[in-house]
């Protein structure tokens, strides 16, 4: 089980390309992102919880998927940790484990009111589609 | 064959000398054979006529010429580039060896110059060699005539050519090429890959032919010490002829370890070792090295730049992990 | 036949700031070593040329340490740096000719490192006897 | 070949415990050029040299060998003892056989053995030494001073008081520097026009100080002791010597619409200008950019007004050379740029600033006389938002900012946030941080005061986004310990920008071959014990220019410099040490290798005429080495490829002879 989390772990860091130990906790991302109010867990913790192997909670919140991966944390943070990517890892990660993606991209259109942001829009086709 | 006529560059170099730019040239001469052609010095258009050579054959670097040629006169030295030669040209600037404005330098494109080594080991008295239509045409003793493509007389600087393209110049007659891929560092990596037995058994028995002629040390464009190490009494280093293993590997680890960062891998040092020598392989695993450690650097590449193993970051690797290699690095 | 313990010869160039300081610390702390190493003070390690090191294989030594200030503490300022661009690539090289790259190694030991001195030398001399004698680099001259 | 001396030292037991100390005297005995060998029982005691002393006269030595403990710790003493007996000290070579020998090893035979090979060594050494002698350069008794701020004119007050001729050079028209522009100062919270201007006073009015302002240096040639500095005197178009400072023309002038620098931007000055009323000297300049009269020769006010006829249209750049001993860099630092930093709208809204222009608008002699207005409207603001690191602790390759952290900031945000609280209670003051960070004296109790007694909300969290909405500035941001993202409408965002080096500092210091880092902070000889000096002899630093400080750091380390410049000017002659590097000219390249490793700058190169073998001429480019600034490390020696560069007592020759007499 240990060996499982370690493994998962590392294949995140690895799609990412992320050094969660560089983050020096300032919290910029969080303080950017869109999303904040939605997600469970926000990007701060994303990467500190990756950082400290804390992945089971992550993978079972609704989070990753409310990320709209706009990248604006990847963009502002000062020390270019990049935890929207690290988001999209974890996702990507989750999916290959089940085998499944979260909804597919003919399911989209369904779910796209007037509110929705474009970006979001966007993002949802990028991701589904895979 | 050559993209440029040896026409072309005769009539340059008459014009040059009609309007009094240049006094003398630096240019290839026949030799005994067509293929042994060497460096000459040129004083007139009428010399330039009658002895200048320009074929397959001319291999020879010609900017460490310039050091001494320069100092002869007032006005400037006409001297024909080849791409590779233009690295050991600007490589020669940095150290500040000539002065730039007492050189006119013509840049001739190049389409690799075949290995005198290759042509002998492959044929029984040559008795002469032209240019042919797709290759060289080799007339022989015992062997006929033979048309060969260009390709297969080629030395492992011209098939690893490692660029095409002139660095400096006053005029380019013909084309400029681009900087290639070459696979250079190809036999490096096969040498390190062995163990170190059989390297140190390699290079034993390459090493130990060296006869310590000085061929190498004197067409260097690096080495160009108002007087080498190995000829001053006072460094403790003076030696000048090899009397045991030990020393002929001492001089060429110096040399090669003197001219690193600088050597531009011109491969003259190979060119002319009456041994056959890989000595190139050596100046390679510097570069190779340099390059794995320190970032690509091309000596030579711009005039004024600072190579590597005289500048420092505070994150280099530690000498404990260069090994194998630099396989942890690679 | 006399059968003699191998004792490797061991030249260390020291610098005169950190580590000459640092071996004098150990003795000062009596911390023992080998006999077998023999040491030069330089005052800097950038002062080491490589013909230095190739002299003494040549001569017979059996191994060749340099030790230095730790990098950024050098009291030249940038020698060290030199020195570890310089010896990385000669070592490199040395290993390329098939010369066991166990024979040289770079330390950098402080004036502080008293400790870290004698172990080293400790360690490197253990390195180089378990090798054996230098034969690949001596001069048979040289040889008594 | 020497005639040499042997002198083993039992050291009591120390050496002659586990060394025959009697069969390394024998042994070195029948070493080339030994000619005298013996052992004592303290070669540093009275008797010990004085026996040395006698050896060398009885003897003729030549040079002398001492077994002994190390050279670190008795190499001057028997320096001096070889000198007193007429030997050059650097014929001296020591053997370390009790640090590096007896102490170490348990044998007796071991240690005899090796204590023997210890003994060769140096003896092979000492037998190509040469005489050596340290060269003598005079000492200029004249210190110049690069930059005019607090740490520039604390070190020069502290050489003028000393008695020493000190010059000021300053681009700026006054000196003061960055506390000029402050208003208070933490953690003690007085006035810095308060204790700063009679600092300028004090250095305006010093018989030993010269204050050059609005000028810049602009060539140093020479080294320690002698260099020579050139200083460009910007024409100010006014007669420093006449003006009085009374300020008429400053009222008079009809261009109006000048931004003026000192409160950054924020109010307008004239084209002739005195940058603030306390400022030295006191004497306006005309900015060439602006007035009218220099650039159409239409106008003429500024000259018609004033009575003292100090007003010169017609004046040029003045170059001027001094000699100096000492330079002391203290070129301090400046915010970085905002424009970057989109997300905090700094360059959409006029309500975005940064603590500088907080510090002007909050200061009485600032555009809004030390009310706390709106820049946008003039209104005062009642929820302020103060952002910290912005432009610090970034990712090392990052564009917008630098990797280190400014170290200011904390402190002056608390200050900002207090004193605001303190005059305004009606306001809401919020501080965004990521650390707060507070070592030194009274700092933390300073920044707990902000929060116990202030009430300023300190929010661990950073602001993620600021946008302009209406008179508002929406700023979102994250609060880390309550989990929650904030939206504050604020009226005013106070960045706390990052501080850099000052961009002269980079060109400053390739013309004094001092090294910098790669922020361009300039490096000190040793991070640890030479704080204040560069590698570079003679070179000393002050402030900011070295790396992120305070008012007291820097004050200290101004100080700090001035006695070390000092110490420097105090003497007639620097003797320098003789162990440097040489350059055989013969055999020089004249490549630039040796240069480029050379840590201090000490290698240059002339174009020199050579006779060759063949009686032709020649000229040639050599290297040629500054002996009073080589430290004698030796870089250069490995550099040079032709061997033509030498250290001298550390000589190739020499080096190799131990290495041959160790693996004999």
């Amino acid at each position: 089980m240990q060996n499982k989390n370690e493994r998962r772990r590392e294949q995140i860091l690895r799609i990412s390309g992320v050094n969660p130990l560089k983050c020096m906790r300032c919290g910029k991302c969080s303080a950017t992102c869109p999303s904040y109010d939605e997600m469970e867990y926000h990007p701060h913790e994303f990467v500190y919880m990756v950082e400290t192997g804390d992945l089971e909670p992550l993978i079972h919140s609704a989070s990753i998927y409310q990320c709209l991966s706009c990248m604006a944390c990847v963009e502002r943070c000062p020390r270019g940790v990049e935890p929207g990517k690290l988001i999209e890892a974890l996702r990507l990660t989750v999916i290959r484990e089940k085998d499944g993606n979260h909804m597919t991209a003919d399911t989209i259109p369904a779910v796209i009111d007037d509110e929705t942001p474009q970006q979001a829009i966007v993002s949802a086709l990028r991701k589904y589609t895979k | 064959m050559q993209e440029i006529t040896r026409e072309a560059l005769l009539s340059r170099a008459a014009e040059l000398f009609r309007d009094g730019t240049v006094d003398r040239a630096l240019g290839w001469r026949a030799g005994e054979f067509d293929y042994d052609v060497t460096p000459g010095v040129f004083t007139s258009a009428e010399e330039l006529e009658n002895g200048f050579v320009w074929n397959d054959f001319c291999g020879a670097n010609f900017s460490k010429y310039l050091i001494r040629e320069t100092g002869l006169t007032e006005k400037k030295v006409l001297v024909f580039l080849k791409p590779c030669d233009t690295y050991s040209f600007n490589q020669l600037l940095t150290e500040h060896r000539f002065a730039r404005d007492k050189v006119y330098a013509v840049g001739v494109p190049c389409a690799g110059m075949a290995d005198v080594k290759l042509l002998r080991d492959r044929f029984d008295g040559v008795t002469s060699v032209e240019g042919a239509e797709g290759g060289v045409l080799v007339h022989t003793l015992y062997d006929g005539d033979v048309t060969l493509p260009q390709a297969e007389l080629l030395p492992d600087r011209c098939r690893n050519c490692k660029s095409k393209k002139h660095v400096a110049y006053d005029e380019l007659l013909g084309s400029d090429g681009e900087v290639l891929d070459s696979h250079r560092f190809d036999e490096v990596e096969q040498l390190e890959r062995m163990t170190p037995d059989e390297r140190f058994a390699f290079w034993q028995n390459e090493l130990s032919r060296c006869i310590r002629c000085n061929a190498c040390r004197d067409v260097c464009p690096a080495c160009t010490c108002e007087k080498c190490v190995f000829d001053n009494p006072a460094s403790g280093a003076a030696n000048k002829a090899p009397s045991s293993s030990f020393e002929e590997q001492m001089f060429h680890i110096i040399r090669a370890f003197h001219v690193a960062g600088r050597c531009t891998d011109c491969g003259e040092c190979s060119r002319v070792c009456p041994q056959h020598i890989p000595l190139h392989l050596l100046n390679r695993k510097f570069i190779r090295d340099i390059d794995r450690f320190y970032g690509e650097y091309q000596a030579g590449a711009e005039v004024g730049s600072r190579a590597p193993i005289v500048d420092y970051t505070e994150g280099d690797i530690e000498p404990g992990e260069a090994v194998e290699g630099g396989a942890r690095h690679a | 036949m006399q059968v003699t313990e191998y004792k490797p010869l061991i030249v260390a160039f020291c610098c005169n700031w950190c580590s000459y300081a640092g071996a004098d610390l150990a003795g000062n702390n009596r911390l023992s070593y080998p006999a077998d190493v023999k040491i030069i003070r330089v005052p800097c390690s950038c002062r080491v040329n490589p013909m230095f090191i190739l002299r003494a294989f040549q001569r017979g030594a059996d191994g060749v340490i340099l030790c230095g200030c730790h990098p950024g503490d050098c009291h030249y300022t940038t020698g060290n740096y030199y020195t570890r661009r310089r010896m990385a690539l000669l070592f490199s090289m040395l290993d390329y000719l098939g010369i066991e790259r166990e024979r040289t190694r770079v330390e950098w030991v402080s004036a502080a490192e008293g400790a870290k001195f004698a172990a080293t030398m400790n360690d490197f001399v253990a390195q180089v006897a378990a090798l054996g004698e230098n034969k690949r680099l001596e001069d048979l001259r040289c040889k008594k | 070949m020497q005639r040499i001396g042997v002198f083993v030292c039992h050291c009591g037991t120390n050496i002659a415990g586990t060394v025959d100390v009697k069969a390394v005297a024998a042994a070195l005995k029948n070493e080339p050029g030994v000619v005298f060998s013996t052992d004592y029982q303290y070669m540093c005691s009275q008797a010990g040299q004085d026996m040395i002393k006698e050896a060398i006269a009885e003897h003729h030595l030549g040079g002398i060998v001492i077994c002994s403990c190390s050279p670190r710790m008795h190499e001057a003493t028997f320096r001096k003892t070889a000198a007193a007996a007429g030997l050059n000290p650097y014929m001296v070579e020591i053997a370390n056989i009790r640090e590096q020998c007896s102490w170490v090893h348990k044998d007796m035979a071991v240690g005899t053995e090796k204590a023997i090979i210890l003994g060769k060594a140096a003896v092979a050494k000492v037998n190509l030494n040469t005489p050596l002698t340290p060269g003598q350069s005079p000492v200029t008794k004249r210190a110049l001073v690069i930059g005019g701020g607090i740490a520039g004119i604390q070190t020069a007050l502290d050489i003028a008081e000393a008695g020493f001729p000190v010059d000021i050079v300053e681009t700026k028209p006054t000196i003061g520097g960055k506390m000029a522009q402050l208003d208070k100062t933490f953690p003690t919270l007085d006035c810095a026009a308060c204790i700063l201007t009679p600092k300028m006073v004090d250095a305006g009015q010093h018989e030993n100080i010269r204050i050059f302002s609005y000028s810049e240096v602009t060539a140093v040639k020479g080294f320690v002791g002698n260099f020579d500095v050139t200083i460009k005197r910007k024409a100010r178009y006014v007669k420093e010597d006449v003006c009085t400072g009374c300020g008429l023309c400053t009222e008079k002038c009809p261009q109006k619409k000048v931004p003026n620098e000192f409160n950054l931007g924020m109010d307008n000055r004239r084209a002739i200008y005195i940058p603030f009323a306390q400022a030295v000297p006191k004497v306006a300049t005309i900015d060439p950019d602006y007035c009218m009269m220099l650039k159409s020769g239409k106008c003429g006010v500024c000259s018609k007004v004033c009575t003292a006829g100090a007003i010169d249209y017609k004046a040029k750049d003045e170059y001027i050379e001094e000699k100096y001993g000492a330079i002391v860099v203290a070129t301090g630092f400046n915010p970085i740029s905002m424009e970057k930093f989109d997300e905090y709208a700094y360059s959409q809204s006029k309500d975005v600033i940064t603590s500088l222009e907080f510090e002007r608008l909050t200061n009485a002699a600032g555009p809004t006389q030390g009310k706390l207005l709106r820049p946008s409207d003039g209104e005062h603001p009642h929820t302020i938002v103060f952002v910290q690191c912005v432009g610090s602790r970034c990712e090392a390759c990052s564009e917008k900012g630098k990797e280190y952290c400014s170290k200011i900031c904390c402190m002056y945000t608390a200050k900002h946030a207090m004193l605001t609280r303190d005059k305004y209670p009606d306001t809401d003051v919020y501080v965004f941080y990521i650390d707060v960070r507070t070592p030194g004296k009274n700092f933390d109790e300073f920044y707990r005061r902000a929060v116990e007694e202030y009430g300023v909300h300190y929010i661990k969290g950073m602001v993620g986004k600021v946008s302009p909405e209406g008179k508002k500035l929406h700023v979102q941001a994250s609060d880390l310990l309550a989990g929650k993202q904030l939206h504050i409408d604020a009226d005013l965002v106070v960045l706390a920008a990052a501080i850099e080096p000052d961009r002269s500092a980079r060109p400053l210091a390739t013309m004094l071959t001092a090294s910098m880092d790669t922020n361009d902070f300039f490096t000190e000889a040793h991070p640890k014990l030479r704080p204040v000096e560069s590698p570079t002899a003679g070179v000393f630093l002050s402030g900011a220019c070295q790396g992120p400080k305070d008012i007291p750091e820097t004050v200290s380390q101004a100080g700090a410099a001035a006695a070390k410049v000092i110490g420097l000017l105090c003497k007639d002659h620097l003797t320098g040490n003789p162990c440097v590097a040489h350059a055989d000219e013969m055999m020089c390249n004249g490549c630039s290798t040796c240069e480029r490793v050379c840590p201090y700058g000490a290698i240059t190169y002339v174009e020199k005429e050579f006779r060759m073998p063949d009686r032709t001429t020649k000229l040639r480019r050599v290297a040629s080495v500054n002996e009073a600034v080589c430290q004698g490390c030796g870089a250069c020696t490995v550099a040079c490829m032709s061997g033509a560069m030498d250290l001298r007592g550390f000589m190739n020759r020499q080096i190799q002879a131990e290495v041959d007499a160790i693996c004999k």
